[in-house]
């Protein structure tokens, strides 16, 4: 996925003039997960650049670029090391363009490598998706797929919206055919037709979802279990997900991030909302725990897995 | 540093007293002077306006610049038209000095739009309140501007409360070691809402903060327009020409209180606020005016008529209720409204965004 | 409400002499809501402390100070105006406990003063709730009534845990007895005994969800509606609303923040999941839109009041 | 700054040249320099044994300090016992040079816990990885010692990089503002993982940050072991008696990669690391010391056998897998778990937190 990422920042910046990059050792270093490997040396340091030590500055300077017209994408280095650009992502890139009544659109992409799985320690593996959700005036993005990881950050950069685009760090390594065309944002996908129960999922949650619902567990059990990628989190593809869920009557959330006030909380809301008396039961949720993301030793007990939502399924009150 | 360039601190530290002009024997200049004098009269009309139209209850809010006139005046004069002005919440002057209508100006703090204009018109960025954050913004689109070839310069303004914020600090880093062509001005008003500003630095000056970036720190009179006027101008014809930013520290004062919210007398002296009244740009560069002959009666009473009808303009057009429509909460949140965004707007009953 | 507030900091500094004010503005001037009032005078400076301009400064001292013993209290002058501190509160302030081990508890209070109503310009009505709810490791309170605003913040100050503690914005003229006893945080209260339904909520909202079950147009209705005050975010008390929701099989959050993944999303997620076949509709929610905070002049269109609140309760599918 | 003791520029500007003690011809002080150099020999040997038991997979990762050994060391050894120390996250060392347990040290880094020592046990802050984050701690520490009235110094470590951060500014501008008893060190080792100097700041020296503040900028030769420890001990006895913080920047290099997971080949020319590897704090100091007569043979090689000792240590306190219990997840996030977390942990089928 990493070199997918490599590629859609490649075609960007050649397609674009106006594309930038920025962040920090994403130049002659390539980033630590060497997602801007050669960019530097292709297309100079002024198209590719690698910024004081400061994310706040960045996003700022950023933020003042697109106001000058440019399509500056960032990369914040970890998900952590996103949170001191947190006011100029809250009170400036969701607002301009609403401040300006639309004459300062700010289309800018953030890219952000989150959550576990790789063995980070402390700060290095958060999932910090819900903050970004409930920030109105952010699209909010996140591939599963090679092909998604290049179609979706097309779409991103090219978008004239703020996008913060959430990458899966334990997918970076994970194979696939890049395709040109992949569905737009804001559309979820039916990664596995399924008729018993509906896995609802995005980002590293996805290939857990679908080994959950391939195992020989579920087969045993002759359970038939959808999973939807919802791709883009905000805005949210209703359509896809609620026709999915009155198909199946059951639904699952999983998602690494914490459960209390975490994604799946929306998610499970507005489904019932929607799908309340197509519902056998209730919208589970399986999730991290609420906790601070756990040190590497430890965070196998706190991913969820295809244990646990099978477990989950299991829950999904089948007798009545 | 690492780089052959780089100055020694003797020449980046500011002047050990604020550049001053009037009152030095300095030549006046026609061209300019009595252009600053009337935008300080029309200025300081215009805050005493919308502060009163604050009692009326026309704005929500009024963060006055009464005694920063100067500054404002300045700071919108020394831009040519190409370049960016980002003026901080205080800034509504400098805004309509540099040409934006004065009612328009005005949305941020009438309530009925956050800010609301059109940047590009003008090129004025949107009067920014979260403290310090404009001026990355500014750092960027000056870099912008150079990477695309275009001259360019920017003009951050900033107070001195807003120096301690981290993005002060790292807009700063930034503009220095991309020698971008921006200047900023810290209009060192001696507060933050209370708080003095021996609480807020113990450095010498706030303009000393520029040698820790490698750029040089100017130290002016913020009362002395021309004085200024000339700093600014020097610093950004400095940037234009590949210099680097500049800090500049403009030492002035807030005449009235932080806004009319606000109670001054809680925190600081009378004595204070006469002191800094006989030193009211208005009447500093006024005088120098008529020693040489520039400012006479009639000129005088010409100006406050001007300044009136801009008064006048301005209650005119906040007398009116300005035009609401729930639609427009849904208005410019995306480029293309949500779903669920258009499915809020119907719930409320409203066209759809 | 303001004058509870200030009583409460007021004892708190009394009583103990670890308990430190840091703020913008908050020592000469008392605080731009003057919730600090006299404490400097009556202190002094290092009791009650002005601080610098920089809102991670202040944070990042407070935990600094923290760190060796002291019981700061945090002011942040504006809910926007914390997002600069949002590093220090995620990734220290909500982790010093569990990162040594329990050796270093975190007692800090950081005081929000949140939520619009107030005709505040841009930046000063921001609910940001959703952050600190999604954030593990912080208590998360908020008074609804003069004596909560007194009886909470003691206990916040008190707790050996770091509380975010959000104050109502227009709730701070509000009127009523300061009670030296109030229920401990982590409990919800009924604030009005109902059968139809019942409405949830919490700070700025309990007022008008009250309101809207005292109206002429519930009696007209004949709706007895519940109103519980769920006063503590973090924790839940599931218990009580549970029994409550139980009771009248239909309730509806009410809140001022954004409904996409905001906090209504987590409470209505896991009262459905706890109560599901109580449920004769799916719990509804009633909350700002899903925008930047609008300018003051069009906020009464964006807050939610009795009328949309009722407008939700008759949506609670009455003809089954 | 209205305050009658604010300092001139003068006062504040660190020295142009980095300060020496070693090859100046300085009179060596037999108290501390063979003490000192012991540290550095058996800092070295943790450096090197860190490095190799993360290719072992006993360590998540390893932020090598080999080459920094001497500010690692002289900052454990300049502090008294009652003071307290600010790691960041490459410095793990010096916090064994003050006497955490070499194996507790690595919790972090081994990933069992997010460090898990007891800061108060022996006043070392947790290993900081947010950069530049720790300073305002160490400042609010500080502060908090002086208002108790104790005798308590601070010294917060950071690197070149950390100090664009805005929380570098805000540590800084608190510090001095307050007076409190804390001292900055910067292990300037010219760079932020791949990130060179030049791209991190334009000033003269980041030593000059300091007059931006108002507080004493040192600067020093980071790899002259008894340079740093003295100006550290100054700048701690500085702030001890009151006068406030003090900024210094120590010059080294990190002879190894930012980690054992980065590649520094691709952004460092080879004869780059070969000069500093002439610099080696180790060789500095121990030439100095066998000049004097100070380090024999047989001194040597009982120093490299202690250093292989702690190595062993090392060995076995990470050789086996540690005990690990998933119950931990749910240890210590609130004094009192919740219901929400006891759910939790039941629903794992682990014993309630
Ligand atoms: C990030 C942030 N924190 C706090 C505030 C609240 N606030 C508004 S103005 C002000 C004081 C600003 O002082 P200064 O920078 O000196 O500017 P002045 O008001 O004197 O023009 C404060 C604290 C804010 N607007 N933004
Ligand atoms: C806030 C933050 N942003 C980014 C990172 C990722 N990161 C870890 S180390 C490092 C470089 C640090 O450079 P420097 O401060 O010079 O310290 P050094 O590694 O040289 O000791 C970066 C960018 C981080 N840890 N924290
Ligand atoms: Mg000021
Ligand atoms: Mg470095």
């Amino acid at each position: 996925m990493a070199r997918a990422l490599n590629r859609a920042l490649r075609d960007a910046l050649a397609d674009d003039p106006s594309v930038h990059l920025l962040g920090e050792d994403i130049g002659t270093l390539g980033g630590v997960f060497r997602v801007t490997d050669g960019l530097a040396a292709e297309f100079g340091d002024e198209r590719c650049t690698d910024t004081p030590l400061a994310e706040a500055g960045i996003l700022g300077t950023a933020t003042g670029m697109a106001m000058y017209g440019l399509r500056p994408v960032v990369e914040m280095q970890f998900d952590a090391f996103a949170y001191p650009a947190f006011e100029q992502l809250v009170s400036h890139v969701a607002r301009m363009r609403n401040r300006t009544r639309g004459a300062m659109p700010l289309p800018l992409t953030v890219r952000i490598p989150y959550g576990g799985g790789i063995g980070g320690v402390e700060h290095h593996s958060d999932s910090s998706e819900a903050y970004y959700m409930a920030t109105p005036g952010l699209h909010v993005m996140t591939p599963a797929t090679v092909a998604d990881a290049y179609g979706l950050l097309r779409q991103a950069i090219a978008s004239d919206d703020p996008v913060v685009f959430l990458e899966p760090k334990r997918l970076y390594w994970a194979k696939g055919e890049l395709e040109p065309d992949v569905p737009p944002g804001g559309q979820a996908v039916v990664r596995r037709p399924g008729t018993s129960a509906t896995l609802l999922c995005y980002g590293p949650a996805v290939p857990v979802c679908l080994a959950a619902a391939e195992s020989e567990a579920a087969r045993e059990r002759g359970w038939d279990l959808a999973v939807v990628d919802l791709r883009t989190l905000v805005p949210f593809d209703d359509e896809t997900v609620c026709a999915e869920v009155r198909r199946t009557g059951r639904a699952v959330v999983v998602h690494e991030a914490a459960g209390f006030a975490g994604p799946g909380a929306e998610i499970a809301a507005r489904v019932t909302e929607r799908c309340f008396h197509h519902l056998a039961a209730p919208v589970a949720r399986v999730t991290g725990f609420d906790i601070p993301y756990p040190p590497p030793l430890l965070e196998r007990h706190h991913l969820p897995d295809a244990n646990r939502v099978l477990a989950a399924v299991a829950g999904l009150q089948w007798e009545d | 540093m690492g780089d052959a360039e780089a100055r020694s601190a003797d020449d980046l530290l500011p002047e050990p007293e604020p550049h001053r002009v009037l009152g030095t024997g300095a030549e006046p200049e026609p061209e300019t002077w009595p252009e600053l004098y009337r935008h300080l009269v029309r200025g300081r009309r215009y805050n005493t306006q919308a502060t009163v139209l604050t009692r009326q209850g026309r704005l929500a809010v009024y963060p006055s610049s009464t005694g920063q006139e100067a500054c404002q005046v300045a700071a919108a004069l020394a831009l040519e038209p190409r370049d960016w002005l980002f003026p901080s919440y205080r800034d509504t002057l400098a805004a309509v000095v540099r040409g934006l209508d004065p009612v328009a100006a005005l949305g941020l703090l009438r309530g009925d739009w956050h800010t609301g204009y059109d940047p590009r018109a003008l090129r004025i960025a949107p009067l920014c309140t979260p403290l310090a954050t404009q001026l990355p913004h500014a750092v960027g689109l000056a870099h912008a501007a150079r990477l695309r070839g275009d001259d360019v310069v920017a003009l951050a303004l900033v107070g001195d409360g807003g120096t301690s914020e981290g993005d002060f600090h790292e807009a700063l880093n930034f503009a220095a070691v991309w020698r971008a062509p921006v200047v900023f001005l810290v209009q060192n008003n001696g507060y933050a809402i209370s708080v003095p500003l021996a609480k807020q630095s113990a450095a010498p000056s706030l303009a000393h903060k520029a040698v820790g970036y490698g750029m040089p720190g100017r130290l002016v009179d913020g009362n002395d327009a021309p004085a200024v006027l000339s700093v600014l101008r020097q610093a950004l014809a400095r940037a234009r020409a590949g210099g680097g930013p500049t800090l500049v520290e403009a030492l002035t004062y807030r005449l009235e209180a932080h806004t009319n919210a606000d109670d001054a007398g809680r925190y600081r002296p009378d004595a204070e606020v006469a002191a800094w009244q006989d030193r009211d740009p208005l009447a500093l560069l006024g005088a120098e005016l008529r020693r040489h002959g520039l400012l006479t009666d009639d000129r005088e009473a010409a100006l406050r008529a001007e300044a009136d009808d801009l008064a006048a303009t301005l209650r005119a057009g906040l007398g009116t209720e300005p035009a609401l429509d729930p639609a427009d909460l849904f208005a410019h949140v995306f480029a293309t409204p949500t779903p669920q965004l258009r499915e809020q707007a119907r719930r409320l009953g409203v066209a759809s965004a």
